[in-house]
């Protein structure tokens, strides 16, 4: 499908801060209940990838947002 | 034993400056020689906050512990850092809810306690560390639990009798899981 | 095949950062390597970190840096631009760091027109430190060395530093923006780009002033802390153009 | 009496402020933060006292100059970067024969360094690292009871002498916590004499003048000499220090501070292991107690400086002493806080090498 | 009977200024003393001298001095004042003192809005120690180290530190004035007693900057000095009240 | 060679000029405004050669930081209370292993103080100052024409060692005019050696960092004990002295910079007297000819300490030479400069003294 | 005669800056010939106390502008 | 006599450092060892300006004179300020225009020279102190009267040869009246 998008978050480098939730037009992203190595819960992306059902964009504003540069963003 | 040396580690935000405080105030109550030193790495932001705490039957040299009795460590990352200096037959008391690996050292004692469940079940995670200071004090008996209810208490003073009793049924339950 | 549309710049370093959960200073750190990518000109750029939250800048941002003593930020890389003046350099500094203890190197450098970038980040607070008042912290706020909140007997008003940059003679472009949002975020991020135009057109002095989100020291969230920016701190730091000389000096 | 557990920059806040300090200035930095956040929390409830987060080290040191004008006890703080900003205030505060107490809690350098504890400030503490050859007093508490007594001191000696006086600790002294108890405050109105050289207006009087420019050679070599008379007198009547286990000791260290404490360590070990080792501490720096370490090297043959820095108080000792004893020195630059058992590696180590085992 | 109708002010010593014929600073001091006498308050007046050709000040005005380090005079007036509200605190600075080292100083205290009152000489050039480039300074003016006229690429642009101040946000009262005419002689007295009496009615910062002639640096006979100054210095400089915010803060 | 009569803040301009420096950042202070003033001068008409006058002593010493770290050749100037401003700024340049040259032309203090000749900031000048337990290669010329040589010397060895270098003068020093003649300009583009850490945009290479903060304390201990090597070394190789007449003396007159041209005329008067009289004139004050004094004292059995200030070298010399030699000290705080005459009078007391005539 | 006014100059206290001159409207001083003990030519006012013909008001300007308090005024 | 001190004294503008100035350069140029040292009170403006000269066959020790062998004094404050310093035997120029006082002491040479009229009869006041180093070097021969013209000429290089005969011929008038 044309123009959607997907992103990936590192877990890793995430810490959690909810920015790229609040900025998501999709409500595409939310907190993990997991914690990483340095104790945050990660942000997680709810969508997937290969799913044609994405509202995902691509429109990078949770990227845009990230302080942490932890989420990548693909369009296709 | 005159001098016992111990470190609270853990995330910021887990109570583990609390913790030391609450057993370097209760030293001085039971009339001990205490220090409490603080890691103050304000400077740089981030990575786990620890502070050592000893009490002694005598005038205490060094606050610093290469070589640490006991280790209170509340998740994964203290444990990497801390299992090496641990004294060899100290104890290790590990919050079994969020520490993932196991120690690897033979010549110590571990103590795991499911800390957060516990917590929970009190009423509150944020009592977890309360939980922990009752498991280490049943276990060490380095301090009185009079003293303890008392330090709890004045740290508290200020939130209300709700909290204190929060607090007191915490240091029970912990205790009551490791007696 | 899925084509990557955002990611890391590569005058960005792959090092987890220091800063707390939702700080705004990661995001700075990313405009500006952004900037510096899109100019090219990370192969003569040195930046001069400050004292504060971002000390270790020099661990995120890949070009040369060397560090100044805390409020010094200015008068170093006064000293690196004028004997190498094919170097674009750019100083980075909070608050505490260019409005209290670094007030008259700002403000002497902008009167000279130094052809510096400066990137103020205004958080309103000593973030480092650990969240004493800053000449910047709002009235009323409370911070550690402000209990009960900032009093203007007391504690003084706050500084508008920006304002009085824009007096000075020498001083070409100056912005204020905030990084609460994409929009936002955008927009700094052109203001930073314009800021190292204006030093690499040789026009004079050029800073941008970020309104910063601290969540650790404010005790708020992420999410509210750049509420409280946008409803907040703008009330008495308001965005905007606050001088843009570059025709005159042209 | 009450006992409290409090970190050392508390200890030092309210200890001031019970000497009646009525004026602190201090800009933050690590590792003494906890100083002016206590001060401004504690001058808040206190109608009379005055707090100011200046902009800078150097707008603290010369507001607390003001202050002193005033006639009130005040105090600024800082850390060792923060230390080298106040070295000209410093400088006019002795040369004006103003009282004001500075605190120095050390960190690592040189240059921003680091914040873990250090010792590398000796010199610039003792020798005056502002210009024109003044002195200040030092004063080295090594433990949280000794800073609320340092601190009163402190400002009882800049008072008497009408001198800056140092407190120095370091980042350890700063921030770890010990229970003290602290002497009922002082109503400074009520009990401090007055002091007749303030600026309160020149009421019925003629007007009067507190400066340091001296243009005249000869008066200026005049007011250097009225210095250097009261130096003497101070490093007649002020020096202290902490002599421990020494009467039958082959070996003393010599330590202040943090490092003192440490050897105290060190020296109770090697006892248990029969070596007869004592430890001279010097509480104060400046005037450093030359002559009672001079006399100890009368009997006392073997001495070993331990610092945490890379030898500084070392020369002071080796100036004490002259040949009398051997001076080795054990040096930690950096913010490494060095066991008691490893200054015990450094005793024995000695012991053996002059064989007085 | 002849009737005296001028004479020198109680509140000034008989002594003979070291100052060079036809300065400013001379007139500037019988102006404080005057200001002094008919407020009635020499009892309770503290007087901030700086470094400067202003150093001896105390030889001259005849209440308690305390001298500051170059450039702190404000920082020292406000440790005195704020243990001593009182009092009647004021400063003399040149422009050295105050625009340059002090910059921060000045700044702060009026965004602090310290309740004191601020004689800020400006002549352009560090009388002191010899005529050497101020901030103030006007674009072309030789001095000794500005050869050949001051370049605004090298040495920056006249800085108009009055302007900044009055973008602070505890500054009351700020004007500027000459002392090159008897009618701005008497305009400038009347500033000060403003400046003093914002003081004393407890509103804030108050600062009067007197754009003094220096004839000796200038290389002026007196009467030219005074003529530049109203014919080029103003033109950078302007006369006026710059911030009069006393019903505000009433 | 041609000979110019000219004063030595002037001569040090020169010569700066002479050794490549091709940044000056400084601050009026009497007495050396003439230093910059002559840099703008001297740098106006030259195209690679900035002259900043700062707003302050700080930002000229961090400016000097700036322009060291571009690899430029930078110098800065003050007298005793700017270079107290300065301490800081020195910390860090040690710290960061910079090279800076920095002229001290000492006023007399401590505060404001006057303007005339002193030697009160030696302590300052040898001990850091600053904070962190740096320490600074410090050159004490006493006439015109060792300005011009030591100036020059002090860039290369800043460079050399990659450490700030202080020139201390005096007022005396810094407003007397002397015949002097300079050696010829080095071009420093094509002289100096490429500095190999410089900021110049990481082009083709990995980005580089200057900086002091070190945060973990085994690193910053690492590179303490680096600077202590580097110390080390230069104690060794950087010694620096004039022996004068000391052969068959029995005593000796120690001094530097003024003071020591002056005991140079009291010990040829006492010579003329027939007295056995020297001058030992320490001209590295840091790294102090330590070893060099205490192989004197082993035929010289008396030292003369003779200083402008309340005594602060003499430490150095009882360190050196102990106890193997008595040491008496003369000192003049506050701007009179002695005569010959006056020396002579201290020389003779003391040979009688001691009876060694 | 009313209204009229005369000075006095301290000759010791002036350093003939001439600013007094310069503003004096009626012209009633001048640069003297002689030195004073600091070197300067003192200024002189060139009417007579006792005069009739005084052209001196009392104006007081050049008191005013005095840098150096030389200047004294007097009515009547 | 191998070492030799002179102070010049005057108000400022008189020329007086000039003075100083040709006399140590004039010593440089005949191969004298030679020291000028400014009395430096920038700081402190008003007062008299003075500088002293050494000029000497051997190394310079200090450059100040207690007790100078010659004294050039331009105005009243300054004899009033010298005259007692002077060495035994010592010669005093006084400007005897300006110098209303007569020396006290009696074991000093006094020469006196109406040095402002000697000036204007040469062209013009500002020349004075040319006048008076002719009448110095004349009664002095501490340096040579080439070396003279030579300093003074380099000195005013940028001010053009009609100044320069106007310096000539006030040192040759200077010079002439005490021969
Ligand atoms: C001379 C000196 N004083 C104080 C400090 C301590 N210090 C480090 S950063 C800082 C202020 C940080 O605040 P800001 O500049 O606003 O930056 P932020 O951390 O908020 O981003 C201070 C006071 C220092 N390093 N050096
Ligand atoms: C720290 C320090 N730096 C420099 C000086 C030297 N100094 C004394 S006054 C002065 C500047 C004088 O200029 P200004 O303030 O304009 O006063 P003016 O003499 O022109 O009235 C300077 C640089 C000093 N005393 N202290
Ligand atoms: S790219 Fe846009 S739509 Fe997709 S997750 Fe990010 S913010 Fe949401
Ligand atoms: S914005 Fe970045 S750091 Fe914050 S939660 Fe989202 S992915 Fe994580
Ligand atoms: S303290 Fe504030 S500014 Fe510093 S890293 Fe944390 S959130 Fe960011
Ligand atoms: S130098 Fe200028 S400001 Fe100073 S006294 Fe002379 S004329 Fe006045
Ligand atoms: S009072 Fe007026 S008229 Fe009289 S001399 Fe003075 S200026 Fe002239
Ligand atoms: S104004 Fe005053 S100092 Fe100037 S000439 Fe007139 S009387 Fe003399
Ligand atoms: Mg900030
Ligand atoms: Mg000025």
């Amino acid at each position: 499908m044309k123009n959607k998008g997907f992103i990936r978050i590192n877990e890793e480098l995430c810490k959690g801060c909810a920015l790229c939730i609040e900025v998501c037009p999709k409500g595409s992203i939310r907190i993990s209940k997991k914690l990483n190595i340095k104790g945050y819960h990660p942000a997680e992306y709810t969508e997937k990838e290969k799913s044609k059902n994405r509202k995902c964009t691509g429109c990078s504003l949770c990227a845009i947002i990230c302080p942490d540069i932890a989420i990548e963003v693909f369009h296709g | 034993m005159t001098i016992t040396k111990t470190i609270f580690s853990g995330f910021g935000g887990q109570g583990v400056l609390v913790m030391g405080y609450v057993l370097a105030t209760s030293g001085m109550h039971d009339d001990k020689h205490v220090t409490f030193l603080p890691s103050y790495g304000a400077e740089v932001r981030g990575g786990t906050a620890n502070c050592t705490v000893t009490v002694s039957d005598e005038p205490i040299a060094s606050p610093v512990a290469s070589f640490p009795d006991f280790a209170v460590l509340m998740n994964t990352p203290s444990l990497v850092k801390f299992e090496e200096g641990i004294k060899a037959g100290g104890i290790v008391f590990l919050n079994s809810d969020l520490v993932e690996l196991k120690p690897k050292r033979r010549d110590i004692q571990v103590v795991s306690i499911p800390i957060n469940s516990i917590a929970e079940r009190v009423g509150n995670v944020r009592s977890a560390n309360m939980v922990m200071i009752g498991a280490f004090i049943q276990k060490t008996g380095l301090v009185s639990l009079k003293s303890v209810i008392r330090s709890v208490k004045s740290i508290f003073e200020t939130k209300g009798s709700k909290v204190h009793k929060m607090n007191t049924l915490a240091i029970e339950q912990g205790s009551a899981f490791v007696k | 095949m899925a084509k990557q549309v955002f990611k890391r710049p590569e005058a960005l370093k792959e090092n987890t950062t220091h800063y707390c959960p939702g700080c705004g200073h990661g995001i700075i750190h990313r405009l500006i390597a952004e900037v510096i990518d899109e100019l090219g000109i990370r192969d003569k750029t040195v930046g001069v970190p400050p004292a504060g939250c971002a000390v270790l800048a020099y661990n995120y941002i890949d070009v040369d840096m060397g560090e100044a003593p805390h409020g010094r930020a200015i008068a170093v890389a006064t000293g690196i631009k004028r004997t190498r003046p094919d170097l674009v350099v750019f100083t980075y500094q909070g608050d505490g760091d260019i409005a209290a203890i670094g007030t008259a190197e700002a403000i002497h450098a902008a009167s000279r027109g130094e052809r510096l970038s400066v990137i103020f980040v205004n958080n309103g607070v000593y973030g480092m430190t650990g969240g004493q008042m800053a000449p910047t912290t709002l009235l009323g706020q409370t911070t550690t060395t402000t209990p009960g909140g900032r009093l203007p007997l007391r504690d003084g008003f706050p500084l508008d530093l920006s304002q009085m940059l824009a007096v000075a003679g020498g001083s070409v472009y100056i912005e204020r923006t905030t990084v609460t949002s994409p929009k936002n975020i955008i927009r700094t991020k052109k203001a930073i780009k314009k800021a190292f135009q204006v030093q690499m057109d040789g026009l004079g002095f050029a800073l941008v002033e970020i309104l910063s989100q601290c969540p650790i020291n404010w005790k708020l969230s992420p999410v509210a802390a750049c509420r409280w920016v946008e409803e907040e701190v703008v009330k008495s730091y308001p965005l905007g153009v606050i001088k843009d000389a570059r025709e005159k000096s042209n | 009496m009450d006992r409290r557990l409090m970190c050392g920059s508390h200890v030092i806040g309210e200890a001031a402020t019970r000497a009646g300090c009525r004026f602190y200035a201090g800009y933050p930095i690590t590792p003494q933060n906890e100083l002016p956040e206590y001060m401004s929390k504690r001058f808040a409830k206190m109608d009379d006292a005055i707090f100011i987060q200046a902009e800078s080290e150097l707008a603290a040191i010369n507001m607390v100059m003001g202050a002193s004008m005033a006639g009130v006890r005040a105090m600024t703080s800082s850390s060792s970067p923060g230390i080298s900003l106040k070295q000209e205030g410093i400088s006019y505060i002795a040369g004006m024969e103003l009282p004001a107490v500075i605190v120095n809690i050390m960190r690592g350098g040189p240059g921003l360094g680091n914040i873990a504890p250090s010792q590398q400030d000796y010199f610039q503490a003792t020798r005056g690292g502002g210009h024109g050859g003044y002195r200040t007093i030092v004063l080295a508490p090594c433990s949280g009871q000794e800073m609320v007594t340092l601190t009163m001191k402190a400002f009882d000696l800049a008072d008497a002498y009408r001198t800056p006086v140092l407190v120095l600790g370091d980042g350890l002294m700063g921030q770890m916590m010990e229970p003290v108890t602290f002497p009922d405050p002082i109503d400074p109105a009520a009990t401090l004499p007055q002091k007749d050289w303030v600026l309160d207006g020149a009421g019925g009087r003629d007007s009067r003048l507190i400066a340091s420019l001296i243009l005249d050679p000869i008066d200026m070599e005049q007011h250097n000499w009225k210095l250097a008379g009261k130096y003497k007198a101070i490093c007649e009547s002020e020096t202290r220090h902490e002599s421990y286990l020494l009467d039958d000791a082959v070996l003393a260290v010599v330590a202040f501070g943090t490092a003192a404490r440490i050897a105290k360590g060190a020296v109770n070990r090697v006892r248990k292991a029969g070596l007869k080792v004592g430890l001279f501490r010097p509480i104060s720096l400046w005037p450093f107690p030359e002559k009672e370490l001079k006399a100890l090297s009368s009997t006392i043959k073997h001495l070993l400086v331990f610092e945490m820095n890379l030898g500084q108080m070392v020369e002071d000792v080796k100036i004490s002493v002259g040949e009398q004893a051997t001076v080795d020195f054990h040096g930690r630059p950096g913010g490494i806080i060095s066991t008691p058992h490893e200054i015990a590696g450094e005793i024995t180590k000695l012991i053996y090498r002059y064989d007085t085992g």
